[in-house]
């Protein structure tokens, strides 16, 4: 279990808008400890019980929350994210999507000289099956295990979380970094937290066309990770030059194509999924067996 | 979004970028109104690259030869996209060529200069090439460094290096994905000046950029009718070859379902990521957008709902079942109200698939 | 330089600061042009504070006493400021005042906002007073931190966070040394306004700001003529009481040198700092304004020469003694081409004394 | 002797204007060593024998300069102060007067971030008489000896050194701070390497009306330097209100007097001359006493 557990007390910047509100009602179903919100002006209301305040110091001052999650819109949430820094949060999850890139990059510069831990924008979020759920996942669908998962894709996930789930594999923790091209935490960091966690036996990694992520991560893992590692790429049938949804997911001057990235990942003995469901056959193989490499 | 070159150039004009004297035409009958002397070149303004080897930049050493180059070139169509307006301008005697953008690399996190004394040629095939990260906080000596680095010396180092700056002042304030001048040009007495001009600003900015508001619909005449609908409505959709219609939520389930229908043998009609969160109104005009393909037999709907709420687009289902009865819809609906969903489309003959690869079977043996 | 209130208002007007309707007149007649309704507020445009204790502030609950009022607030002098002219605003029903400001913070070498919910009175008399230092890379969530802590909350927290962020955009993009809204009020329906606005632009920057281009010289109208006219010809000149005319180069060395002047008691005339690196003609120019006092009786140069060259002074001193014979100087000349000055005076009835106290003393006995 | 010695290299920013011809040719008969000379577009020149680059990267590259000299105007010295600092010289010295503040401001901060000694703007530069003039200081008024010199004016310091010379007593290091209100050193860490240093006998720090660096300097004296301290502040008879030349000088509601530096200065045992000629009289007394305090 890696990033979040039962006692990390999270803050929902944004809290009264309508994503905001829902999914604090989900992760508190969940378990989750939100122990706070903000919404500059609406300090002193409450969300489905949750304390509401005007300014994350005030709110981590009250509650000594320590994660923060961003659901504030577009424009407004590179300075949210500054502002959940700047208090002292150590993890910082940006939902938003359709963040400016100069912004991502903004706030990137700004986390890392903080040393804070910053995942997004535009991701899913993190669940440590049941522990605790920071984010968007549709908590059901998650059952606590010994899989380590690490995406680029939300709904991905759930499809592979979900065919794990009924393949009675559970997970350890599920980390979305989320698809857009400048971002907080990549795969690396989130593969040697894996490496290192007693409750993870083998790590799933889910990538998709554009950039080179995939095949960076895939050299590390060769010459890092001990433990057993099943990808998947989507993308294989996109055309070129086209963005697939994802800001990042494109491919572009023949570079970033799923082709290079299974290659890649073949080269580092990881074991290549064609399909989602596939993905659980391998991992039960791989977990039947002891684990090494 | 793609900017014309004119418009590249405006903008280039107006942060002090030195650009050649120039007139947009419309008609061939507006040369009679340009005194720039001749030669000129007459360049068609396109969304597109590769216009030079496509045809689209003519000279024209008099008035008449200019008349009769006009009309062809307006009429020209290159990789698609129709020709809007030519840019006239005086024929340049250039004595050096130069490439210099500015761009934001993902791999770093950061923005970059790419420049290279090789200029007029894809960058992507020139050798040379100095790629320069910007780090917080910028400073612009950076530009010196990176004109030294491509060889300028003396007063063409601080020419190029003004230019740099300013090509950076642009992309941060207009939020820009490119900025791109290629060729920068060195011309008899040492003038440096931006002869074609590329500009695409970050789709996700626009909205904070008053200059470019009501730009964004005249702006995607190089994309396919429906993929141009598409945007407008917010949702992704790229167009493909084959007969069935994919509607998933999510950039990677889309793919993955894309996938997975050509792995089973399918052949998919397009990508339609309809994005997290999508409401009934959202659904059922992303369902309206691929029944537009003439060649589409069978739609895939694939939605495993993380913000997205199955009974809303089970709602949607319902509108367009109604509406469109002969439509073939094969339907796999996860996760938040999935069971709210069920009900819903029980009183409708909308058959659910709840495993992924059976559903897919199903839609390529609906569509053969 | 110090802005008028209006212009102030203006600028705030550009950012999207909340200001009242206002209009700007010169002649009491311009107030029939004026259709806010009554009662109104009267207020001189003066480049002083204190405005509103000396009387300058007036508020008429007709067009007829306005009509009496305004003749007599544009012949008010406050502090030696001549009234330029009235701007002519709707007297609001207040509900609250605050005060709010950002300066660069000398001591700890970033721009701070200022700001207390008592407004309306001098900032250094009120209790409460918040100040925040804005470290680099700024983000504008401060400005809601800072609206908490003076003890804001729901709408008008975020009214007063969005005008505090304004404020630091344009202490940033214009330069400034003070932004100030004093009161920055809240009137029925809960707006926030800003009453009352100060701008001092940096003098240091005035070259790099266009928007100001040209108006230095309209802006120093609360300065004497002589320290406004070395302003100008960018010497540094202060007017004093005494009859010793003092001109040094650097600040230390003239602040030392009146100093010394009033410790073996004499009076200093003024401080005049040429600079470094004054040439013949700087030089001349500024014996020329210390020549300008009619008390004077005697000028002390004092030039220690690091990067003003002794023999540009010497040169400029020729002219000075040639064209006022009858003035009395005393002059003490050191350092760099020291010999080459003293050839040059050689020539002239100039008394070169090269010791400071000794001149200091000639000067005293000399005006006495 | 302090900050500059023989071996500090110098490469002189603006070196082809008419300032930094001048200088450069003065500091060279000083004796100082000027390897580079940097005027973008003049690469390849030279001025009294110094070549010149483009760039400071190119300077440094060829002549392993570690000290910058900045003459270049005000709206691009804060540009050419960040290329120095960027480039790894350890100090940087900025004689430019006029930068605007909130550029000072910048450069501050990223001088600070690189740990890289800023000495400046607006300021005379630093001596070691007898080995290395970094500046625009008359050398023939300097002697080397003794006394540490650290002030925020040009012209009161060469007054008071030359008093110093002709009494023979002799300087370690003079440095010019600067009379500009936001600079980079301050006294204090002036002050530290003073105490440290041991050429330097007596101190002498020369102050002026405006903020309250001499106080706070008076008290960090008190606490911290066993040396003894000879004061001076200019500007006792300066009016209220008005900018003394420098524009760090000026009395602002009622705070930055000449009495309440003298006043501080006295509290913390520092000998406090009323005229620049009789600092050389209260050193003359120190340096005959052994040093303690």
């Amino acid at each position: 279990m890696i990033l979040v557990n039962k006692d990390t007390k999270v803050v929902v910047q944004g809290i009264t808008g309508k994503m905001g509100q829902t999914h604090t009602a989900r992760m508190l179903e969940y378990g989750t400890q939100i122990v706070a919100g903000v919404t500059p002006g609406r300090g002193g209301q409450t969300v489905h019980g949750v304390p509401v305040f005007d300014t994350v110091a005030q709110a981590v001052e009250k509650t000594n929350a320590n994660c923060s999650i961003v659901f504030v819109p577009p424009y407004l949430a590179c300075d949210a994210g500054f502002e959940a820094i700047h208090v002292g949060v150590s993890l910082l999850v940006v939902i938003t999507e359709g963040i400016p890139p100069n912004d991502t990059a903004k706030l990137v510069n700004y986390a890392n000289s903080h040393k804070v831990t910053f995942m997004g924008p535009n991701c899913p979020g993190v669940v440590s099956p049941g522990h605790s759920l920071i984010g968007i996942m549709p908590g059901s669908i998650f059952k606590e295990g010994k899989v380590g998962m690490v995406s680029k894709s939300g709904t991905l996930t759930y499809e592979i979380a979900l065919a794990l789930t009924e393949a009675n594999l559970g997970q350890s923790t599920c980390v979305g970094v989320g698809g857009d091209p400048v971002k907080g935490i990549e795969y690396q960091p989130v593969l040697n937290l894996f490496e290192a966690d007693p409750h993870t036996d083998v790590i799933v990694l889910i990538g998709e066309i554009g950039g080179n992520a995939e095949e960076k991560a895939a050299q590390y893992i060769k010459e890092h990770i001990k433990k057993p590692v099943v990808g998947f790429i989507a993308g294989q049938t996109a055309p070129p030059g086209k963005r697939m949804g994802h800001a990042g997911a494109i491919i572009s001057q023949g570079s970033g194509t799923a082709k290079s990235k299974i290659e890649a990942f073949e080269k580092a003995n990881i074991r290549v999924a064609k399909t989602p469901g596939q993905v659980a056959k391998l991992v039960s193989e791989l977990i039947k067996q002891p684990a090494v490499k | 979004m793609n900017l014309y070159e004119f418009e590249a150039k405006n903008i280039f004009a107006q942060y002090g970028v030195p650009i050649p004297p120039s007139k947009l035409i419309t008609r061939p009958q507006d040369l009679n109104k340009i005194f720039f002397g001749y030669p000129l070149t007459l360049k068609c303004q396109v969304l597109t690259g590769g216009r030079g080897k496509a045809g689209g930049i003519k000279f024209a050493k008099s008035l008449a030869e200019a008349q009769k180059i006009a009309p062809e070139l307006l009429d020209l169509e290159i990789k698609g996209c129709k020709t809007q307006s030519l840019l006239v301008e005086p024929k340049l005697n250039i004595t050096n060529e130069y490439y210099l953008s500015v761009t934001l690399d993902r791999e770093l996190g950061v923005p970059v200069f790419i420049a290279t004394s090789e200029g007029g040629v894809e960058v992507e095939q020139a050798k040379n090439v100095v790629k320069m990260p910007i780090h917080f906080p910028y400073s612009a000596f950076l530009t010196r460094t990176l004109a030294y680095k491509i060889g300028l010396n003396g007063e063409a180092l601080n020419k190029f290096a003004s230019i740099a700056d300013k090509l950076y002042q642009i992309f941060i304030e207009r939020d820009l994905d490119l900025i791109e001048i290629n060729p920068l040009v060195a011309v008899e007495g040492n003038e440096l000046l931006a002869l074609d001009g590329k500009i695409v600003v970050n789709d996700d900015s626009l909205m904070r950029q008053p200059y470019f508001a009501g730009w964004l619909e005249s702006h995607l005449v190089d994309l396919p009718k429906v993929e141009r609908l598409a945007k407008l409505h917010g949702v992704n959709l790229v167009e493909l070859d084959g007969d069935i219609g994919i509607l998933c939520n999510g950039a990677g389930l889309t793919m993955a379902t894309m996938d997975m229908v050509a792995e089973f043998g399918g052949k998919p009609a397009n990508f339609l990521d309809a994005g997290g969160g999508s409401d009934q109104a959202k659904t059922l005009a992303a369902l309206e957008l691929v029944n537009k393909n003439p060649k589409l037999k069978v739609i895939l709907l694939n939605i495993l709902g993380g913000i997205t709420a199955c009974d809303d687009v089970a709602n949607a289902l319902v509108e367009f079942v109604k509406a469109h009865s002969n439509v073939k819809l094969v339907v796999r609906l996860r996760g938040n109200n999935q069971e709210k969903a069920k009900e819903i489309l029980s009183h409708y003959n909308v058959k659910l698939i709840p495993d992924l690869e059976e559903a897919v079977k199903t839609a390529i043996a609906l569509a053969s």
